[in-house]
């Protein structure tokens, strides 16, 4: 699949969880795309850990102002009803139970909702910014990610990476499914068509838990 | 109390070996002539605490490239490859620490907090050799404070009091960071009179601020 | 999401039994209408957390009076004898807490850490029956987070988002606890339009706030 | 004496403490009198626990601001260059060694730096307020009062009251002298000349040592 498309039916599919009033968290990468695809009548808010909420689109060229950034140094711009604060403001916020969502990449998530996703060790170690607090602190940890990595298995019966946080993720978005962690397991609640649940599985190392309900997604 | 001064001045607090906190985030929000003022002085063998090592070629970024930090407390490094390779080779010493925590941690060292006490980075590297504490049942980590000798902040508008506004997202550490340091430097774009920035808005109060200095902006 | 509700609508929220938290410094800063209308429909066995019980005739000093509060939490009562009267008569139950533990606990209820290690109280009897915790050499009181089902501010210009600016004084606790409870209701002095606030100055931003509700002033 | 006259000698004594720049807190009563003696050359700023420094003189009559008011509920004014700012940033200036000074009134003091100001067992509970957090986090602690209550002795060898803090005065100035705790004991630096250095210790419980340069107040 063309890698454009993967990653508008994994942004696309992660937008629906959004509902009118969520406070949301998007992670630099193809988290940042989830933006692009949030339904027109449903109100979210988009917060960024480098100090604001209200997080509009990109501006247009020539009008990027050098303070105004994410928090992976692109400029964007704000909505109307935007604050901004400190850091401590913007860490209470994560960690304090206040997002509903965060949406981040994996290197590795497991079956156990453990996740890694800042180290390889001995090879890049760019450092874990905010996203432990991110994932310890919110509502509901939405990783989203291609199903692999050019072939190699990120879904996995127990991470072998150091972990982000244990235990934290509840739902891992892939251009193949939908999977929701549960106490029993990887719960694939919905699935891409284009592959079978045979095809999903060889690319899992974690065994699926097949919902009695499987759904399609939208692709 | 005249608090306004040359960057010449200002950088007579500055000694190596010293612990120095930078505001900014990824380099918005950081003073930019005084570190300069630094590179070019070669104060080395500092310690920096910052929220990350910026780029090679922007603020903070360069004190690393340019070989003066002995160690780094922050919580990214993945912009500056610079900071990697000294990693690695042994010649800077870097403590990773979840932005979160290190925020808490300035904070509870400015404010008398004896530490702080998070759940992030239960289960993960982070907890190596720390102490934790159980609380109604719930196990967490003790995270120590964080001081310094001094701290380098850049502040939009600044009064001849020292009283700081921040524009935008530039605010990020620098207000935080205030509260945390024996001696605070400001690198302002805007020197305005007293009186001029209405008390209810004032970011950080000037009883924090030592030094003022001009910036280029 | 609209948020601005009816004093009505608002309390509909508060329960006999709940935990409350309401800003205000002897009652400068505080919701008049909100606390006025609990009276009025005799919500009663509330457990209040407040800086103080203010005075008999003003604010929550009223809900003192009027023998709604089951149990405080609090740094000050004596500007309430009816507070000293209920504490005597085991009437209601009083928890002291020196002013920078309650606002710290607050707020760690607020940003999601597990307690507050403090200095204050130590070698007194506000140590008693706590845990404490040694850092460095150093010993500290370990104080638990505090949280409320309704938080009632008082805000000076609140947007139809529900961003807040507080006036002067009278910013207090308001914007520690507006972070620490599950329903945070402010009753606005005046309430503009949204954009009206320039988001620098934001003291509470909107995320926090569930209920606007249009003051007297 | 005169009762203005004693809380003026007090009050000026306590003023002569402050240096230029000095950020300093002064609890309700007298220590609020300290704020008329303070040199004109010397800039003080006066932090009100409330939340704001740079807190003025009483408001002309009809001037009155409802939200501008000190810790004991009276109007104020502020000074230029003032700043307001929440409780948690009000005790993060307190408690984090950012004043200079705190001066608070006492029932009972001691040799060690016991001081005890906010509770009497079984008849007065006002609750200790923002006095723990001054008392440990300032950086001097004057304690400024009358030497004795109506009589009652207030400086002990030990407290006997519920305690404040344990062993953070610094010094303690009354109408009759000043007295500054040391690891030996409390040391008098200073008399009033209208009583014998007799007269003092008897009107007090902890056994005075007396400074080989004493010097005489100011009355």
């Amino acid at each position: 699949m063309d890698s454009n498309k993967v990653k508008e039916i994994i942004a696309k599919r992660v937008a629906k969880e959004f509902k009118d009033g969520n406070l949301v968290n998007l992670g630099i990468g193809l988290p940042t795309l989830v933006a692009n695809y949030i339904p027109k009548d449903v109100e979210v808010t988009l917060q960024s850990e480098n100090g604001f909420i209200g997080m509009g689109t990109a501006p247009l060229p020539g009008q990027e102002n050098p303070n105004l950034v994410n928090a992976g140094s692109q400029p964007v711009t704000i909505n109307e009803g935007a604050a901004f604060f400190d850091s401590s403001i913007s860490f209470s916020i994560i960690r304090g139970g206040h997002l509903d969502f965060t949406v981040l990449g994996a290197l590795q998530v497991d079956e156990k909702g453990n996740l890694a996703n800042w180290m390889i060790p001995g090879k890049k170690v760019p450092g874990m910014g905010g996203a432990m607090d991110l994932v310890t602190g919110a509502k509901k940890v939405i990783v989203a990610m291609t199903h692999t990595a050019k072939g190699s298995i990120k879904i996995m019966k127990e991470c072998t990476l150091p972990l982000t946080a244990k235990a934290q993720v509840d739902m891992i978005v892939t251009e193949m499914g939908v999977m929701v962690v549960t106490d029993k397991g990887l719960l694939l609640k919905e699935k891409n068509p284009l592959y079978s649940i045979e095809e999903i599985q060889a690319q899992t190392e974690a065994i699926l838990i097949i919902a009695e309900d499987l759904k399609e997604m939208e692709i | 109390m005249k608090k306004i001064k040359s960057v010449e001045e200002a950088l007579s607090y500055i000694k190596p070996g010293m612990t120095i906190m930078v505001g900014g985030f990824l380099g918005v929000g950081s003073p930019e002539l005084l570190i300069d003022a630094i590179i070019e002085r070669k104060i080395g063998d500092l310690t920096l605490i910052a929220n990350d090592t910026s780029f090679p070629d922007q603020n903070y970024g360069k004190l690393v490239v340019n070989k003066l930090i002995k160690k780094v407390i922050t919580s990214h490094i993945g912009t500056n490859p610079e900071s990697g390779l000294q990693m690695h080779s042994g010649e800077m010493e870097i403590i990773l620490t979840p932005q979160g925590t290190l925020v808490e941690q300035i904070r509870a060292g400015g404010a008398g907090l004896g530490g702080v006490i998070t759940p992030t980075g239960l289960g993960t590297v982070v907890e190596d050799g720390k102490q934790k504490i159980e609380i109604d049942g719930k196990s967490f980590l003790v995270e120590k404070p964080l001081r310094a000798d001094v701290a380098l902040l850049r502040g939009a508008k600044v009064d001849r009091k020292g009283n700081i506004c921040y524009d935008l997202a530039a605010r990020n550490f620098n207000p935080i960071m205030a509260m945390a340091a024996d001696i605070v430097i400001v690198e302002a774009d805007e020197i305005v009179e007293t009186g001029e920035i209405d008390p209810n808005f004032v970011m950080t109060p000037h009883i924090f601020v030592d030094v003022i200095v001009k910036g280029g902006k």
